[in-house]
């Protein structure tokens, strides 16, 4: 059914449309003046001036991996992160722990660990899901390169960017 | 000068003018139309006819032919197909034309006056927009007011004919 | 106001009425045409001639006077004849007219239509009128015709309307040459001054005047070769419209020939009268042999008409030497109209009778029908010329004329003629009495056994119009003495 | 030397142009188009006319181009009628050459 | 052949004509394409600032070199030409909209005289019946582009674009109308010098009879000439026509918005609804000339607006470029004093164009865009009406007051 | 009074009842139709108070403008003429309507009501032209309301199809007009027609050709205008497909004016015999065409109103041969008395067609057949306007047949009397068709006698006057003289 909406009824000031122009023609020369002698400060000037030290505390950034304080390796490759996913960025080959390795308690780790960030929405649901707390969006928004290529980080760029973590719940230390 | 003036105007005009008849398209046909006439408003200028020769660009390409376009791209005018030509009438036609630019030359080469070249105009006249206007409004004062009434029933049917629904 | 105008005007009134009043209508137009025929009657009863070439009754009212046209009624002794002959055709049509069955306002207002353009031709006084009053029986001929007339009577009425209206119209440019013609400053369309400069001589309108007068009053009365339409129309028309037409319109050709063309064209007549003989014995024996070789007694009529004019033609050509042979044509006018509308009329009821007038299919009608056969013989009689009716008198007299008309000269042309034409009347008497016979006597066919004789009321006009041809036929001087003033040879 | 010949020989090419296309072409539009060459080569004869017959003091006989003003408004007039029409006829028909416009035959 | 000879044949008559008109037109032209492109500069800054952004402000200072390098841009892109165009068309309607924006130009007294050289480049008897004429040209590119783009879009950008300005163009020539019955003339150097002389059209009680170097004579007695010159520039005539031409003057402003396709009247490029109009089709240089003739149409129409209502390349105190002193500074010889007033006057000129050019600008980005039937209803039931009943009043106020 | 009021009067009606128009939503249409009779008739009043001697003769327009007796006459009767198809359109609008689109009843008539009164004012305009400019100018305003009027009912291919063609000829031969006036102006120097006469008196003969030029092509002009063969192809469809009151319209006044024009335009050029010969003999040749092509195809016409479009170039041939034998003095009158009559018994004829038409909803002559039989006092009066446009006695088509060929005669044009007796035979025939539908032919198959055709009060008022002036100026056409110049 349609639905009639009725006109407003427009006084003869408004009719005669002069006025109204008028005073928006003010509003926006209001906002001009305002913005010309600098009164109004919304831009930010982008490379010169930056984000980071205003950033919110909850800002989602760039994905990355984290080793604990005693520079293990958190993530335990198993593929949580890689299958919640959404957009598919995440691609983990995993691999054993070769037992003479220092920390070879366990029997698994990522062998490859690579993230396309052109794919990645930024979600944060990786971070979530994972168990060992082993990957974190940290504030990094200037995620550039020159090629496609340069756009997947693989796993000794996500530990740079993660850098480290400490002071979380560690479910295997006893066994490490 | 002055004659080299004159055939480039005169001798494109005429060109344009045949291009209206000979091309397909009638987008085509309409802007030859309004080349022609703008060379037409040139050869107006040559002889000192300068109120007339910007009406003429005013009214016809302005407005006349820009009218025209319209129609034709509102009624979506594609190029003619090649219809059936008919023989007779294009001979006829011919004929007839032919006919007529005979009886043209033949009446101009017998015409005592066609010989004599272009008055000089004496300078210090001042606009003839003025001249004329002092003429339409002193001489031609009532043909003026028929004009009006002429554009008035125009409007009038204009809006009859065109109108989606009448009210 | 004269009474001439009442004549035109009684006919106009009852048509109107009968347009308006159509149940009444045959009575209206009985009432009518019988008050006209009295009216007719009593003018010839009261006429006293004003003298030779003057015209009593005179009315004149001005219509177009820059033009010269007035309104102009008048009579002198020949339009009385005419008159007459109009008031007792009319009357007669009207009362021998069959049921029409249709639309009878429509019919017999047609009729009085057409009565009132005769009348009204033969009182005008000026040619406009003259001219304009024939024309009013054009439409209603062809109404009268294509409405109500039988065989193909459609594409017949169109023949005859167009060739009618051809023919007046040339008859118009006719006139209209000769009013240019007139001689002096005033222009006029006054009859009596058109005569008096023609008989002055002061006139000499160009050859094609005369011709387009002959063509135009020729195809009017039928003349040999413009006379196609004419027994067509008659055979096909309605009995009264064929009794008007035949017995008293298309005298108004000849009217106008004798009234107009004999004073104002001696010269041309002269010279160009060998022309006309021609025309003239086709007309009386080619037509006269067409005339036998007719299956059908309406076309046997139409035909028998058309040749008798002939002999009025004859009259006209004649009269340019004298007299005798132009009151001839004029007796002979009133004769044969009174004889082609009592034949008219009895054809008109044996059609309505027996629905054929086919020769092949009639016969030995005279036993059922003993009154209508005797009538018809009259007829019959009085059409082939026989002594006693009005047309024998008119046939001498035209004979007479015509024969003595060509001058000294041995064997010269109007004398062949003439001869042509007495062998005429034979051929006449061949194919009228065959007719005769062919119709009421013989073997009747077995179909026709139960008909009855025609009433009363449809023959009493067939008996006036014979009482009247007989009355004239035995005592001519009456309208004789009427005629010859008029048509004095100039 | 431009003589008055030549501008009258120009304005009757032109008023030919025009002519061809009433006659020649099936297009209304064309043919409508044909039209305003026709007047405006006559509008180009009244001005070459008006222009080398100069009156008395020397000026061009303005009457002349006031009558090229008025056949000039008059025609962008017929030109507004007429493309009315013409779209009418469209809507109605469908077309605009004169060869589909037989509806009015006996 | 030594200079005095060669100074003989330039200085002859139709020689001088000749080049300077050629100088004339050129720089005049490089003073308009620069124009344009900083009118460009100039819509996308204003925009920016009314909606509280910086705008382009990275190539050059404050972004001042932008257009160049928007230029570049264009220019080295493909020029891409789509299916079932028809090509000739195609090719040919930019350039048919650039021209006649250009041409109008002609008529346009930009400046008083230089040297003695008339700052105009055309200063014929019908100056205004010319910019009707030439402007009413510029539909057909944008008509022609519209169709030969075999695009819905182009289509019915370039047919509402030609009835608009049709419709559009009655008002703005019934609305000068006023002007020239003010004025006698239609010449447009004659219009500017009435305005130099009895005030300008669109406050006609403006004053006169002072220029700055009389004042400079006598400084103390410059409020009483200021007064004196008010005075003598007021009568009631000029108090009553100040109606007529005011009203002129909104009408003509109005129209001139439509007759550009400038906002709130630019149905024809109405982003949101054709994408972009007539232009959708067109890439690289062809849609850069589509840009730069809007813009020179934009240039010419403030022109010609300055150049009737506003006075032309007059302020109250410059005088013409034939004045004797230039501020009364003494070590500035006579003929130098011309050449700086007149420097001055196209100054003077230019400088109103740009404001009408930025006022244009400040318009679009605060009028939303006019629906079509509100659009034409405006036009055919509105202005027309009004210019009609202006040229009425007009004439009344004329006559009967003295 | 100022005879230039006139038509200033009229136009300012007009303006008003347009005005009125727009503004008075709930009035009835026909109202408008009704006011515009008024100020039509009120204007026909007016034209016997005016006086020629008030006109300024120190004005311009007294240059252009006369008010001559020609002038007037024709003035009053292109007054009674759009009187008449006021009153038709009045009785035409549901037909009308019908083929208009609008939501609203009656939307598109009150502008159908007001299109005649200028229509009207240009051809007084016209008639009182005495110079090319203004005969130019009026003559437009006539042919662009006419464009309008034909096309009017726009819903109807065949309205739109008359309206094309009518364009296209119209502005041919406005074109055609204008490039002859040119020619003429180029060689005489003027376009006034007075200054013309004037300068053709004293043309040096080798600079006649350029204006026999131009005067051939005014004369191919004004030759559409009046519907002369070979320049009246349009005339057929036109009619046909118009509608009918300005069918009407179109072949009464626009003709009599365009006869106007071409009596004043040759009357200009008589002076020298060198041209008054050679369009005397053109004339006459036009008119023995005319005469001849115009009744040759009216025969086989089925469809009425082409009928009388082919009758109407007949009897534009009739007033080429009296335009012809002007040297008779009485050409003149001859040619104001055809055309009254004309307008009456066209009137006649056409005010019953739309009775017809309407009712039965078609022209075509078989739409006729049986008419006696339903009305037979309509069947009557068409039988007496085409009696009279077929030119039998005792009709004024009778009286105005006789004039144009005493006429002739009298300028001594035999040949073309002959021809012009020809065509009246013809004439004959295809006249007598409508009389043959209407009184021999039956009824169409499932009509019956009772289903008759309305007619209105007023339209039957009209009737009755049109039949009662065909029979007496039939009989007594002096009082037209009277009026006549």
């Amino acid at each position: 059914m349609a639905i009639v909406v009725k006109r407003a009824k427009l006084s003869l000031l408004e009719k005669l449309y002069f006025p109204a122009l008028i005073g928006g023609l003010l509003i926006t020369i209001r906002h001009f003046k305002n913005m010309f002698f600098g009164k109004t400060k919304v831009t930010m000037q982008y490379p010169e001036e930056r984000w980071d030290e205003h950033l919110p505390p909850h800002y989602r950034g760039a994905p990355t991996l984290v080793t604990d304080e005693v520079g293990r390796e958190r993530c335990v490759a198993c593929q949580l992160c890689e299958f919640i996913c959404p957009s598919r960025a995440i691609t983990i080959h995993p691999e054993e722990i070769p037992a003479h390795e220092k920390w070879g308690k366990v029997e698994k780790r990522p062998k490859t660990f690579e993230i396309d960030m052109v794919r990645c929405i930024y979600c944060g649901m990786c971070q979530e899901v994972c168990p060992e707390q082993a990957i974190f969006l940290r504030k990094d928004y200037l995620v550039i390169g020159y090629s496609r290529k340069e756009m997947v980080h693989d796993k000794a760029r996500l530990y740079e960017l993660g850098g480290v973590m400490d002071g979380l719940v560690l479910k295997w230390n006893e066994k490490k | 000068m002055q004659l080299a003036i004159f055939w480039i105007f005169a001798f494109f005009m005429v060109f344009f003018g045949a291009l209206v008849v000979l091309l397909r398209n009638p987008v085509s046909s309409a802007m030859s139309l309004v080349l022609s006439f703008l060379f037409l408003a040139g050869l107006f200028m040559t002889l000192d006819a300068f109120f007339i020769g910007i009406i003429q660009v005013l009214v016809y390409a302005g407005a006349v032919m820009v009218l025209f376009l319209f129609i034709i791209m509102l009624l979506d005018l594609k190029s003619e197909k090649q219809r059936k030509l008919k023989v007779g009438a294009w001979l006829g036609g011919g004929a007839v034309l032919a006919g007529f630019v005979y009886t043209i030359l033949h009446v101009v080469g017998r015409m005592p006056g066609a010989e004599q070249a272009m008055p000089v105009l004496p300078g210090g006249v001042g606009s003839d927009v003025a001249r004329i206007g002092w003429v339409l409004f002193e001489r031609y004062n009532m043909p003026l007011q028929v004009v009006g009434v002429l554009l008035l029933v125009a409007t009038v049917g204009v809006v009859i004919l065109s109108r989606k629904e009448l009210k | 106001m004269s009474p001439l105008l009442s004549l035109i005007i009684i006919p106009l009134l009852s048509a109107v009425t009968c347009f308006l009043v159509p149940s009444r209508a045959r009575f209206t137009a009985m009432l009518g045409t019988s008050l006209n025929f009295l009216l007719c009657v009593g003018l010839v009863v009261g006429y006293r001639p004003a003298g030779d070439g003057e015209f009593s009754f005179l009315m004149q009212w001005p219509v177009l006077p820059g033009l010269g046209i007035h309104f102009l009624l008048g009579v002198d002794g020949f339009s009385l004849v005419m008159l007459l002959l109009s008031g007792v055709v009319s009357l007669c049509a009207v009362w021998a007219s069959p049921d029409p069955g249709k639309s009878p306002g429509l019919y017999f207002g047609n009729i009085l239509l057409i009565s009132a353009g005769v009348m009204g031709a033969f009182t005008s006084l000026d040619v406009f009128f003259f001219y304009a009053f024939h024309e009013l029986a054009l439409i209603p001929t062809f109404l009268l015709i294509g409405i109500w007339g039988s065989g193909d009577r459609q594409a017949v009425a169109w023949k005859a309307t167009i060739y009618l209206a051809f023919g007046s119209f040339v008859l118009l440019l006719g006139l209209i040459g000769l009013f240019l013609a007139m001689p002096g400053d005033t222009p006029t369309f006054d009859m009596r001054q058109w005569i008096a400069v023609g008989r002055l001589g002061e006139i000499n309108p160009p050859a094609w005047v005369y011709f387009a007068l002959l063509f135009g009053f020729g195809t009017l009365v039928s003349l040999f070769p413009f006379h196609t339409w004419a027994p067509a129309a008659y055979a096909s028309a309605p009995s009264p419209a064929s009794m008007l037409h035949a017995g008293v319109l298309k005298k108004f050709g000849l009217y106008g020939l004798l009234r107009l063309v004999v004073p104002i064209f001696p010269g041309a007549m002269i010279e160009w009268a060998n022309l006309l003989l021609v025309l003239i014995a086709c007309n009386i024996l080619y037509v006269g042999y067409v005339t036998m070789a007719q299956k059908r007694l309406d076309w046997m009529i139409g035909y028998s008409s058309v040749m008798h004019m002939g002999y009025l033609f004859l009259g006209f050509a004649g009269g340019i030497y004298n007299t005798l042979s132009l009151t001839g044509a004029g007796m002979l006018i009133f004769g044969h109209g009174l004889s082609v509308a009592a034949l008219f009329a009895l054809a008109g009821q044996l059609r309505a009778k027996t629905g054929t007038l086919e020769f092949s299919e009639l016969g030995g009608l005279g036993r059922v029908m003993p009154m209508a056969g005797l009538l018809f013989g009259f007829a019959t009689m009085a059409s082939i010329g026989l002594p006693g009716f009005a047309n024998f008198a008119g046939e001498v007299m035209v004979f007479f004329g015509a024969f003595a008309g060509g001058g000294e000269e041995f064997l010269n042309a109007f004398q062949v003629v003439t001869v042509a034409a007495v062998w005429g009347v034979v051929i006449s008497a061949v194919y009228g009495l065959r007719a005769y016979r062919w119709v009421f006597f013989g073997e009747m066919p077995e179909r026709w056994a139960g008909l009855k004789d025609c009433a009363p009321g449809a023959l009493m006009p067939v008996v006036l119009l014979i009482v009247f041809s007989m009355i004239v036929g035995f005592y001519p001087q009456l309208l004789i003495s009427l005629l010859t003033p008029s048509l004095l040879v100039p | 030397m431009v003589t008055l010949g030549h501008y009258l020989v120009a304005s009757g090419l032109l008023f030919t142009a025009g002519l061809a296309g009433v006659l020649l072409r099936r297009n209304i539009l064309i043919i409508f188009m044909g039209l305003e060459l026709m007047l405006n080569a006559a509008n180009l004869t009244l001005v070459a006319f008006s222009r080398f017959h100069v009156g008395a003091d020397g000026l061009p006989d303005y009457d002349a181009q006031l009558f090229v003003f008025f056949i000039i408004t008059v025609a962008a007039a017929e030109v507004a009628v007429g493309l009315a029409i013409i779209v009418a006829l469209f809507r109605a028909k469908q077309t605009v050459h004169v060869e589909d416009l037989d509806n009015l035959r006996f | 052949m030594d200079c005095t000879q060669i100074y003989q044949i330039v200085m002859m008559p139709e020689v001088f004509l000749v080049w300077t008109s050629l100088a004339k037109i050129l720089g005049l032209l490089g003073i308009v394409l620069g124009l344009v492109s900083y009118t460009v500069y100039a819509e996308r800054r204003v925009s920016a600032f009314i909606q509280d952004r910086l705008g382009p402000n990275r190539v050059g200072p404050q972004g001042l070199i932008q257009p160049i390098a928007d230029a570049f841009k264009l220019v080295l892109k493909e020029n891409f030409m789509p299916a079932g165009v028809n090509k000739f068309f195609y090719y040919i309607a930019p350039k048919l909209s650039m021209i006649p924006a250009i041409l109008v130009l002609a008529v346009l007294p930009f400046g008083s005289t230089l040297l003695g050289v008339p700052m105009v480049i055309a200063g014929i008897d019908i100056g205004v019946l010319w910019v009707f004429a030439v402007s009413s040209l510029g539909v057909y590119g944008i008509v022609l582009a519209g169709w030969a783009s075999n695009s819905k879009y182009s289509f019915l950008g370039g047919i509402r674009s030609s009835s608009q300005m049709i419709s559009y163009e009655l008002s703005l020539g019934l609305s000068v109308i006023p002007v020239f019955m003010v004025v006698g003339t239609l010449n447009l150097p004659e219009i500017v010098l009435y305005q130099v002389k009895n005030g300008w059209l669109i406050a006609p009680f403006w004053p006169q009879g002072f220029d700055l170097a009389k004042l400079a004579e006598n400084p103390g007695g410059a409020w009483e000439m200021v007064v004196a010159s008010f005075a003598a520039g007021f009568s009631l005539q000029k108090l009553l026509l100040w109606v007529p031409l005011f009203l002129s003057f909104i009408v003509f402003l109005v129209s001139i918005f439509a007759e550009t396709n400038r906002a709130p009247f630019d149905l024809p490029e109405a982003e949101q609804e054709l994408v972009a109009g007539y232009h959708t089709e067109y890439s690289s240089m062809g849609f850069a000339l589509f840009f730069l003739g809007e813009y020179a149409a934009m240039i010419a129409a403030s022109g010609v607006i300055v150049t009737l209502f506003l006075g032309g390349w007059s302020l109250p105190l410059v005088p013409d470029g034939s004045a004797e002193s230039f501020f009364g500074l003494s070590f500035v010889p006579g003929w130098l004093a011309g050449v700086l007033w007149g420097f001055v006057n196209i100054g003077v000129f230019f400088g109103k164009v740009i404001a009408l050019l930025l006022f244009m600008i400040w318009v679009r980005w605060t009028v939303p865009r006019f629906r079509y039937d509100q659009l034409m209803k405006l036009g055919w039931y509105f202005f027309f009406e009004l210019a009609l009943f202006n040229i009425l009043l007009t004439a009344l106020v004329l006559i009967f007051v003295p | 009074m100022n005879p230039i009021l006139l038509e200033t009067i009229l136009v300012c009606v007009g303006f008003l009842l347009l005005l009125a128009e727009a503004f008075a939503g709930g009035v009835r249409k026909s109202v408008f139709g009704y006011g515009a009779m008024v100020g039509v008739f009120g204007v026909f009043v007016l034209t016997f108070w005016i006086d020629a001697a008030a006109m300024n003769s120190e004005a311009a327009y007294s240059v252009y403008y006369s008010a001559d007796d020609l002038a007037v006459f024709f003035k009053r009767f292109v007054l009674l003429a759009t009187f008449c198809v006021l009153l038709m359109a009045v009785e035409f609008a549901p037909v009308l309507q019908k083929y208009l689109p609008s939501s609203a009843g009656g939307a598109g008539l009150g502008e159908f009501y007001c299109l005649p009164l200028f229509a009207c004012a240009g051809m007084m305009w016209l008639v009182s032209a005495t110079d090319f400019i203004m005969i130019f100018v009026s003559l437009e305003l006539v042919t662009v309301s006419f464009y309008v009027m034909v096309a009017y009912m726009r819903k109807n291919a065949l309205s739109l199809e008359a309206g094309v063609k009518y364009l296209i000829l119209g502005a041919l031969s406005t074109g055609v007009l204008v490039y002859g006036i040119a020619w003429i102006f180029g060689i005489l120097g003027t376009t006034n027609l007075v200054g013309i006469s004037q300068a053709v008196a004293v043309l040096p003969p080798e600079k006649s050709v350029g204006v026999l030029f131009g005067l051939g092509l005014v004369l191919i002009s004004l030759g559409f205008k009046v519907a002369a063969v070979p320049f009246q192809f349009w005339v057929p469809d036109v009619y046909q497909g118009a509608p009918t009151p300005v069918t009407a319209y179109l072949s009464v006044a626009s003709k009599a004016v365009g006869f106007v024009v071409l009596m004043r335009v040759m009357d200009a050029f008589f002076v020298a015999p060198y041209y008054g010969d050679r369009l005397l003999s053109t004339v006459a040749f036009l008119a023995g065409m005319t005469m001849l092509l115009g009744n040759l195809a009216a025969i086989p016409q089925t469809n009425f109103k082409r009928l009388l479009a082919y009758s109407s170039v007949a009897h534009a041939g009739y007033l080429l041969m009296a335009l012809a034998s002007v040297a008779s003095g009485g050409a003149g009158y001859a040619i104001a008395f055809y055309l009254v009559v004309y307008l009456i018994m066209t009137m006649l004829a056409f005010a019953v067609t739309i009775v017809v038409s309407k009712s039965l909803g078609g022209d075509n002559i078989s739409d006729f057949n049986g008419l006696s039989k339903r009305n037979p006092w309509l069947a009557l009066a068409m039988a007496i306007g085409v009696l009279s446009l077929a030119g039998l006695p005792f009709t004024a088509g009778f009286f105005g047949k006789f004039f144009v060929f005493v006429s002739a005669l009298d300028a001594g044009l035999y040949w073309l009397v002959g021809i012009g007796a020809f065509s009246v035979a013809c004439g004959f025939y295809y006249y007598l068709k409508v009389l043959r539908a209407m009184y021999w032919l039956p009824l169409s198959i499932g009509e019956s006698e009772n289903t008759r055709c309305s007619i209105s009060l007023p339209l039957g008022a009209l009737l009755v006057v049109l039949v009662v002036l065909t029979l007496a100026l039939g009989v007594f056409p002096s009082p037209v003289f009277a009026l006549m110049p």
